[in-house]
């Protein structure tokens, strides 16, 4: 019998009861290798006759899914990015370098699609986000927050009110050598206001838009402050109003985190949440009455419930498959062996390897997530290679399993009961007719 | 079904008596979770086919049971493709399944405003007279030099890339023998 | 000013799911302290010899009860399969335990109900040895409810605490002390409605204070994840429900002569009781909407952990500057 | 590649892991470039001008693989003096004429041979036939014996060519041109030639978007002029790969469903040029030439004797007396326009969705809606079979349904598990397909379809006496038929294409056992050997992870079963590999054969050293060095002295319709591209021509992994339509704002053919690029789109004219001019009118005429 533990490194399959429990399985699904062709959400469908989740144009890049939902269980994300890695494994750095193009579309495009409400049939399914704003920071570390710090996004930022601008000659990466190329630059004193640029073949923020037009049918230059004719005014004051020149574009498969203390698994009231003997965690279709706990009880948002049919969906780890040996719908689908299902130990050591490899390929942002088995979680069956923050791509960036508090909430709910009671014995206390 | 039965199906005694005290595991596997098996296992056959969408020629396998397809995966030996399938390929058993899928022959008949179904056999016989006839009407014999010409550009044909190629054959072998010359495909295009 | 975007996320949308669950939830959660502070009542009176208060709140305990109970079960997106809640009994699910609880507190809350039907029953017959047999027993079942009163009004605070919406999650040490009061506040008010007495305000200020002291610190103890409880709807009913908690707990002392004072009070402990269950529960959709409230703590947590627990990233500082609740 | 053949691209992803470098050139930033290590934007219709650039850059750093480009190419072939290049005639070559707008090719052969080139009105007669297509297979005529210079010096040497060619086209030019920053340009020339040589190989890859451009043919001869000059041809890891489109979109071109060839590229007979039987055939053979094209009367003959066994004697030329005959043009295109002239009276379609899949979309259904009849076969309802219904034409009411008269029958197909066949994939490889079940309802095979409509054909003229009938009457059509349904079998049909011994009856195993006097049969020359030993060497399935990575026991790819074509030339001319790296096949002098991890492209057992004795023609002809066996000269042809219509070398010139003046020469655009100047097919202006400012913006149209060609096959699915559910516009945000679109807000874009609207996708991914001095904007659409289906819209192909590549008739479809403004295009009549006040202010008037050759008095030199 195993420990019986909420919490920290454990086998779970043991845990769980199966005394004579095969290897754990799982996924690694590699960022790196994703090519974004979503065979592995076709697949998944296929095999699990999982329904459409809606036809709605999201306009989140190519990701038309939104999310994870009890009709998707794989759901690919794609993020599209004005910055390079640090390392040219991965992306393309300087892909519009010397251009003639102005700054990034990224953060106006993403309000716009945060805005987005799909109709998934499910419910939460995918709301739209209530801070669109937020969504503008997707684009990374040149659009949000406090002004870029000295030498990671450069250029010459102006300062406090407006954020940097940067320019510089034809090839110069985004504004990081702006300082020292020939690009001069003006500092950008109010919002709408640009920057100006000389030298190079770049084209500076201010007449950058407008001045794309010559020799076409001519457009009067509009500001910054008005790009896109799109809510550029809901965003963030500092915006880099740098012209684009790095480029890359994230995708990532996304699934049930399969967690080794499984939040959904845990506060299930029927017992329809259920770990398997491989330590995956699967919903019974036969048994769930469609509570609802498990979904706030995932801390990923992983799990969601069918409108119609009303009971909670996810991810199975095609529990039917690898019961008989084979692999699951979509790992083995991947082209590009983006999503590798195996055991988990054997898996882990893999992820480690092709981090190592990036890593020495000067791809620092590489990083794994979910396969540390001290995390909240206890570690993932199904971790990942990733290339930026997990926030990025909505992932919570150090999840715990609500469970982990379990004993501690009773305990406070425990005293507060005897509170409750010590409280009624004393108003009754004194008093009999 | 005895009480004994019974008893031993709830969970909470399984919890009780077995190995998973907290009910998250073992004891709370419902009996279908326990007999689940993939499909493909219970096939009654497989075909080795490929994949019907581009021109890269990925293997795939199609379970049949009960003269139905059940699924299609990609086939693991292949060297092209190694098992893996596009969205697309993997799309492939709704493309065979679909309840969306023409069933019928439909017919629309000339200045008609809608469909009406067809019988298989009148509809070749139908198709028939009007090769024959588009054929005699527009057949010619020879040039203005007397330069034979045998052929008719009164019929014309567009097709063949999401073929076979012994489809593709017996269409140029039959259109070239009636002499129509106008057919062509998507490799025009 | 404009707003500043101080984390990152996918398309703004949130991380974690907000709740699939509707205001029946709420209710329920209401429904369910009030059958718990009702059924310590109806034991108060049983205990003190004082029928009316015994009747009430029996009556009032088993209506809750059953209000509760239909509210849960229409929540399911499979009510006919509510009785799967009894398939396991699992500790680590506070639903699975609350409805082993709620099962358990409904039989003994409905023997004591039906032990008030005695008197009306026939003398001879089965029904005869009903009309004999259940008051004693129904004296028993209504101290056991009441001892199970206090698990079930404080358990549905661990139904909230465990989960991953983060301010429900967060203010896990003091949820079942605020549901704790604000059950005996919703039983007094029964009480102070159906017989004002000096139990009954002494049950409602306590009730009330302990119910107001507990909400202020879900609401302000827990850094950014208080926020959702102040803010907007959650905000608005929060301070409504600690008006009325207020109002009727004042109102409970300083109206102690009149009838309808009391009554009114009674009633502002109830609404203030019912509006605090809406106000959490809200409090915890909205923080589950907003994916700041997701990553910003986790972020800080990581960064205070001294880097980044994502392992492999050592050479990425967190790219978020670390403004804590700053937006 | 990683777009549209996602499960390809896992070998790009394992040669990366292995340190290969990706370079991905697109005009937009696509999955492929995600993954890629650069990426380079460039203006869509400019890429002979970039690829030009790497020829310069090549040739003027001497970077070429010299020992393979002297022995394996034409390098040191001696042009003829008479030869004058685009550069001395302001972009046409010697040879033009300025009536029929095709070429005298006399002046481009070799020297001494000059009576061998094309005149142009065969040239025009072979545009009309697309006659090109027929070099799939083997290289275009050419005699073996020419002089040549092995240092490469003398001025007329197709190298000293070659280098003035494209001597203009520095990094400077290519950045003018192309958009491309000259140091990422130079970044990829030096990676390509640095990947090149004994050691290392780079591949080419292109999507066949290249072939649909009014100089398509000429886009994949200069990427094959890089490839031979690095030494990338023939040998493991290098090559020019194509990205086809369609299951076997290769084998309906072997065994084509085209009206110029018949299979194994024999051409259809030319009224003229063929009409007899020996004049087919010689025309095929060339009697002096040397390579495998000699025993073209094998082949012709056996395909004969296929279509009509017996009835196929020598005294009846074996039947060549029933070929029907070609005239000229009788394109899919010149079809269409045919129908909307009430020429044509019944139409096939045959698993494709013209309305949707092919340019000018209008035009597509305006013929189809004239038509007496129309069969449609396929597995959904298209956009083809229902434009009488709901098509765009009935919203402005050019087509009433009541008025329309084409009569249409859909009949349901047959899924690719519901019978057995065989495809050909992109590689050359057949892979056989078991049938899985039985087709549900009337859906048939068109096996099936085209067997019993046969069947029922030849029992109607069974007792006919006329002339015409008897091709038909004597025609072979007796296939077993299988099962409850009839099903002729597929199997049958294969062995056929594979062709028997007549006197033996056993099935042939290789095109060499084919004669010329009717004693063996084969209906597809090319494929003989697919059931070589009397097995369907097709369905072979050994598991690669058996085999080495040729992977020869899987499937059977023609010719012969060679994987990697012209693969002697991974061997040196001494017949040793040019490196244990990448060796591949090499002669064993111990076993007196050619031996390697493929099957020889070459004679088994003819030396290195092998030398033609003096006079020799034919496979005789072929020196033990010379790797390109179906050439006439062995050589691979850097410069063309014939075959193509459009010159010998690649030439940049502006799409038929472009924003900018070609600024390399004079003339602007190919002077040689198949128009069809008519009022209902309108090509947008160009410089020197006014009002190009009309339509100001470059658009290319291409695929989405999510899609597959006209959405037939994949709009009807929910798990891909959900996955990509609208019609979309990309646009750049500079674009966006210089337009004033939003992103997802409605856009529309006009062309002096239509007006479509989509959604507008702003996205980084697209970028403007500064083309000679101003910017130039491009926008991108898929072309999945149309009227039927689970997700619906506007067809992209609507907005495309009719212009045809001279060589092979494919329509410039991957590049245009258009107007993108915001908002929703008006619907209803009032869409014509819209589109007309577009064409009234271009200019296009109903007298317009677009010049093909340039007039060079308007603009001059630039």
């Amino acid at each position: 019998m195993g420990s019986n533990s909420l919490y920290g490194p454990l086998d779970p399959a043991l845990d769980a009861g199966y005394t004579d429990a095969p290897p754990r399985m799982g996924f690694f699904t590699d960022t790196s290798v994703c090519i974004g062709c979503k065979a592995c959400e076709v697949a998944c469908k296929t095999w699990n006759a999982v329904p459409d989740d809606g036809f709605d144009l999201l306009g989140q890049s190519y990701d038309n899914t939104g999310g994870l939902t009890a009709n998707s269980w794989r759901h690919v994300a794609f993020i599209e990015q004005p910055r390079s890695s640090s390392g040219a494994a991965t992306d393309t750095p300087g892909a519009f370098a010397g251009l003639p193009v102005g700054p990034s579309s990224v953060p106006a495009t993403n309000v716009v699609a945060a805005r987005s409400a799909p109709d998934t049939g499910t419910s939460p399914g995918i709301p739209p986000a209530v801070d669109a704003l937020a969504a503008a920071a997707t684009a990374g570390t040149e659009f949000i927050g406090a002004a870029p710090s000295p030498g990671a996004t450069g250029g010459c930022g102006s300062g406090d009110t407006s954020g940097g601008c940067a320019c510089g000659g034809g090839s110069s990466r985004g504004g990081a050598s702006a300082a020292g190329s020939s690009g001069g630059c003006g500092s950008g004193a109010g919002a709408s206001e640009g920057c100006a640029c000389a030298g190079g073949s770049s084209h500076g923020g201010a007449s950058g838009v407008g001045a794309s037009g010559a020799g076409a049918i001519g457009v009067g230059a509009s500001g910054s402050g008005e790009f896109l004719g799109m809510p550029m005014t809901d965003l963030p004051g500092r915006v880099n109003e740098a012209p684009r020149s790095d480029f890359r574009w994230l995708m990532m498969s996304n699934v049930c985190k399969h967690c080794t203390h499984a939040g959904c698994l845990d506060v299930c009231p029927t017992g329809a949440l259920f770990r398997t003997e491989f330590g995956t965690v699967v919903v019974q279709d036969d048994i769930c009455n469609g509570c609802g706990y498990c979904i706030s009880g995932c801390p990923y948002g992983v799990i969601d419930r069918r409108e119609d049919d009303g009971r909670a969906w996810k991810c199975t780890l095609c529990y039917d498959r690898i019961g008989d040996g084979l692999e699951p719908a979509c790992a083995k689908a991947c082209p590009t062996e983006s999503i590798q299902f195996g055991e988990l130990d054997e898996l882990r050591e893999r992820a480690a390897r092709r981090l190592e490899t990036l890593q020495s390929q000067g791809v620092a942002e590489a990083r794994l997530y979910g396969n540390d088995p001290s995390d909240g979680v206890g570690g993932d069956g199904a971790f990942f290679l990733l290339l930026d923050e997990p926030e990025v791509y909505g992932l919570p960036p150090d999840p715990h399993v609500p469970t982990r508090d379990v004993v501690a909430m009773w305990k406070r709910a425990g005293l507060a009961a005897l509170t409750m009671a010590a409280t009624a014995v004393v108003a009754f206390a004194g008093r009999r007719k | 079904m005895g009480v004994k039965t019974w008893i031993e199906g709830w969970p909470v005694y399984r919890q009780l008596t077995g190995a998973d005290p907290l009910g998250r595991g073992a004891a709370a596997q419902s009996p279908k979770s326990k007999a689940l098996t993939a499909r493909t296992e219970t096939a009654d056959r497989v075909a080795k086919s490929v994949c019907p969408y581009c021109a890269v020629g990925c293997g795939q396998r199609i379970f049949v049971k009960d003269e139905k397809v059940v699924q299609i995966e990609g086939d693991p030996d292949s060297p092209i493709s190694r098992g893996r399938l596009c969205p697309k390929g993997s799309a492939s058993l709704s493309l065979v399944t679909s309840d969306r899928r023409q069933q019928k022959v439909l017919y629309r008949r000339p200045y008609g405003k809608d469909w009406e179904e067809l019988d298989l056999d009148t509809a070749m016989e139908m198709i028939a007279d009007r090769v024959l006839a588009a054929r005699d009407a527009t057949w010619q014999d020879s040039d203005d030099d007397g330069r034979p010409l045998n052929r008719t550009l009164g019929i014309s044909s567009l097709g063949g890339a999401t073929l076979d190629n012994e489809e593709n054959y017996l269409i140029k072998k039959l259109f070239t023998a009636i002499g129509a010359i106008q057919i062509e495909n998507q490799a025009r295009i | 000013m404009v707003p500043e975007a101080d984390f990152q996320s996918y398309y703004g949308r949130p991380i974690v799911r907000p709740p699939v669950w509707t205001h029946d939830i709420a209710i329920y959660l209401f429904t369910g302290g009030l059958a718990a502070g009702s059924a310590m009542v109806a034991a108060g009176g049983q205990a003190t010899n004082d029928p009316v208060l015994r009747v009430a709140g029996r009556a009032t305990a088993m209506g809750a009860l059953g209000a509760s109970a239909f509210f849960l079960i229409k929540d399911l997106g499979r009510p006919d399969r509510f009785h799967h809640m009894l398939r396991v009994a699992k500790p680590t699910s506070p639903m699975s335990m609350g409805t082993w609880l709620l099962s358990f507190f409904g039989g003994a809350a409905g023997v004591a109900a039906a032990a008030e039907v005695a008197p009306f029953l026939p003398d001879r017959g089965v029904l005869g040895l009903a009309r004999k047999v259940l008051p004693p027993v129904g004296a028993a079942a209504g101290y056991g409810a009441a001892l199970l009163a206090p698990g079930l009004a404080t358990y549905t605070a661990v139904l909230f605490s465990d989960t991953a919406v983060p301010s429900w999650n967060a203010a896990y040490p003091d949820l079942p002390f605020m549901f704790a009061g604000s059950a005996l506040a919703s039983g007094a008010g029964v009480g102070l409605v159906a017989a004002p007495g000096r139990s009954m305000r002494r049950m409602a200020v306590a009730g009330a204070a302990v119910e107001l002291a507990a909400g202020h610190r879900v609401e302000h103890g827990h850094g950014l994840l208080s926020e959702p409880y102040r803010k907007g709807r959650p905000g608005k009913l929060l301070r409504a429900a600690r008006l009325l908690t207020a109002v009727g707990a004042v109102g409970a002392v300083v109206g102690h002569r009149s009838r309808v004072v009391s009554a009114l009070a009674g009633a502002s402990l109830l609404a203030g009781s019912a509006l605090t269950r809406f106000g959490v529960f809200e409090g915890g959709v909205e923080s589950a909407k907003d994916p700041r409230y997701t990553v910003i703590p986790q972020r800080e947590g990581l960064n205070k952990a001294g880097g980044v627990k994502v392992s492999g990233g050592a050479a990425a500082p967190p790219s978020v500057p670390g403004g804590p609740a700053s937006a | 590649m990683a777009e549209a053949h996602p499960v390809g691209f896992q070998w790009v992803v394992e040669a990366k892991n292995r340190g290969a470098k990706v370079i991905h050139v697109d005009p937009r930033f696509t999955r492929t470039s995600a993954l890629a290590h650069t990426y380079l934007p460039v203006r869509a219709g400019a890429d002979i001008a970039f690829l030009g650039g790497v020829i310069n850059y090549i040739l003027s750093n001497e970077k070429d693989f010299r020992e393979y480009v002297v022995a394996y190419t034409n390098a040191s072939m001696i042009v003829s003096e008479d030869f004058q290049d685009t550069e001395d005639l302001d972009g046409l070559f010697s040879g033009y004429d300025s009536e029929l707008n095709t070429y005298d090719q006399g002046s481009w052969q070799y020297a001494g041979q000059q009576a061998e080139g094309q005149e142009e009105d065969e040239s025009h007669a072979d545009r009309e036939t697309a006659s090109g297509l027929e070099q799939e297979s083997h290289g275009p005529p050419i005699p073996a014996d020419v002089p040549r210079d092995p240092t490469l010096q003398h001025p007329r040497c197709v190298y000293q060519v070659l280098k003035r060619h494209y001597a203009r086209y520095t990094p400077e030019v290519v950045e003018r041109l192309c958009g491309v920053p000259q140091d990422k340009f130079l970044e990829v020339c030096e990676a390509w030639t640095a990947n090149s040589g004994r050691e290392r190989t780079t591949a080419l890859v292109y999507s066949v978007g290249w072939t649909q451009h009014s100089v398509g043919v000429q886009y994949i001869r200069a990427g094959a002029i890089i490839q031979l000059l690095l030494g990338n041809v023939g040998r493991p890891g290098g090559g020019v790969m194509a990205l086809r489109g369609h299951a076997s979109i290769q084998g309906s071109t072997d065994i084509p469903t085209l009206f110029n060839l018949l299979p194994g590229y024999l051409p259809m007979p030319h009224f003229k040029q063929h009409e007899s039987f020996d004049q087919w055939i010689d025309a095929i053979r060339h009697p002096e030439q040397s390579g495998f094209w000699a025993n073209a009367k094998s082949y012709a003959v056996s395909l004969l004797k296929s279509y009509w066994g017996d009835a196929a004697t020598e005294q009846n030329d074996y039947g060549y007396g029933w070929m029907p005959r070609l005239t000229g043009d009788h394109g899919t295109y010149q079809q269409v326009l045919d129908m909307i002239d009430g020429k044509i009276k019944g139409y096939f379609l045959l698993g494709q969705n013209p309305a949707v899949g092919s340019a000018h979309g209008k035009a597509q259904r305006l013929g189809m809606a004239n038509l007496d009849w129309l069969v449609v076969r396929d597995l959904f309802m298209i956009e083809s079979a229902t434009f009488w219904k709901n098509g765009p034409e009935i919203g402005t009411g050019e087509i009433v349904p009541e008025e329309c008269k084409t009569e249409v029958f859909f009949m349901p197909a047959a899924s690719h598990a519901e019978k057995s066949g065989t495809f050909t994939q992109t590689q050359r490889m057949l892979q056989w397909r078991e049938q899985a079940v039985e087709p549900p309802g009337d859906a048939r095979s068109e096996l099936w379809f085209f067997y019993h409509l046969g069947r029922i054909i030849r029992e109607r003229l069974a007792g006919s006496a006329r002339p015409r009938d008897e091709g038909i009457r004597k025609l072979t059509w007796d296939y077993e038929l299988h099962g409850e349904l009839q099903e002729p079998s597929g199997e049958d049909v294969l062995k056929e294409i594979n062709g028997y011994d007549l006197t033996t009856g056993k099935l042939l195993s290789s095109f060499t056992e084919m004669k010329p006097d009717g004693s063996t049969s084969g209906g597809c020359w090319i494929y003989t050997g697919v059931y070589k030993d009397g097995v369907n060497q097709a369905a072979r399935r050994k598991p690669g992870r058996e085999q080495n990575y040729v992977a020869r026991e899987w499937g059977w790819a023609w010719p012969a079963d060679r994987r990697t074509l012209y693969n002697r030339a991974s061997a040196d001319p001494d017949g040793k590999p040019w490196s244990e790296r990448k060796k591949y096949v090499w002669w064993d002098e111990a076993k007196g054969e050619w031996v390697g991890e493929d099957v020889p492209d070459f004679e088994k057992t003819k030396p290195p050293s092998y030398r033609p004795p003096e006079g020799a023609s034919g496979v005789e002809a072929i020196s033990g060095d010379d790797p390109f066996i179906m050439q006439g000269d062995g050589k691979g042809w850097l410069y063309a002295p014939s075959g193509l219509i459009d010159g010998p070398m690649p030439t940049h010139y502006e799409p038929a319709e472009s924003m900018v003046r070609n600024p390399l020469y004079g003339q602007q655009a190919n002077p040689t591209r198949k128009v069809y100047e008519r009022s209902d097919n309108l090509t947008n202006p160009s410089p020197p021509e006014l009002h190009s400012e009309v339509y100001p913006f470059v658009f290319s149209t291409s695929r989405l992994t999510e899609h597959h060609t006209a959405g037939g096959m994949s709009r009807q699915l929910a798990y891909l339509s959900e996955l990509q559910p609208e019609m979309f516009v990309e646009v750049s945000p500079e674009l966006a704002a210089e337009r004033g679109l939003e992103h997802l807000g409605w856009a529309h874009i006009v062309t002096a053919r239509a007006a479509i609207e989509a959604k507008v996708m702003v996205t980084d991914r697209l970028a403007p690029l500064r083309i000679d001095g101003r910017v130039v904007h491009q926008l991108w659409l898929p072309y999945h789109w149309g009227s039927e289906g689970l997700v619906t819209g506007d067809s992209a192909n609507d907005l495309i004219g009719i212009t045809l590549d001279p060589n092979v008739l494919i329509q410039e479809s991957k590049v245009g001019t258009c107007d993108i403004q915001p908002g929703r295009r008006p619907s209803g009549p009032e869409l014509l009118t819209y589109v007309q006040g577009y064409r009234d202010r271009a200019g296009l008037t109903p007298g317009h005429h677009t010049p093909i050759e340039t007039p060079r008095d308007e603009d001059g030199q630039q």
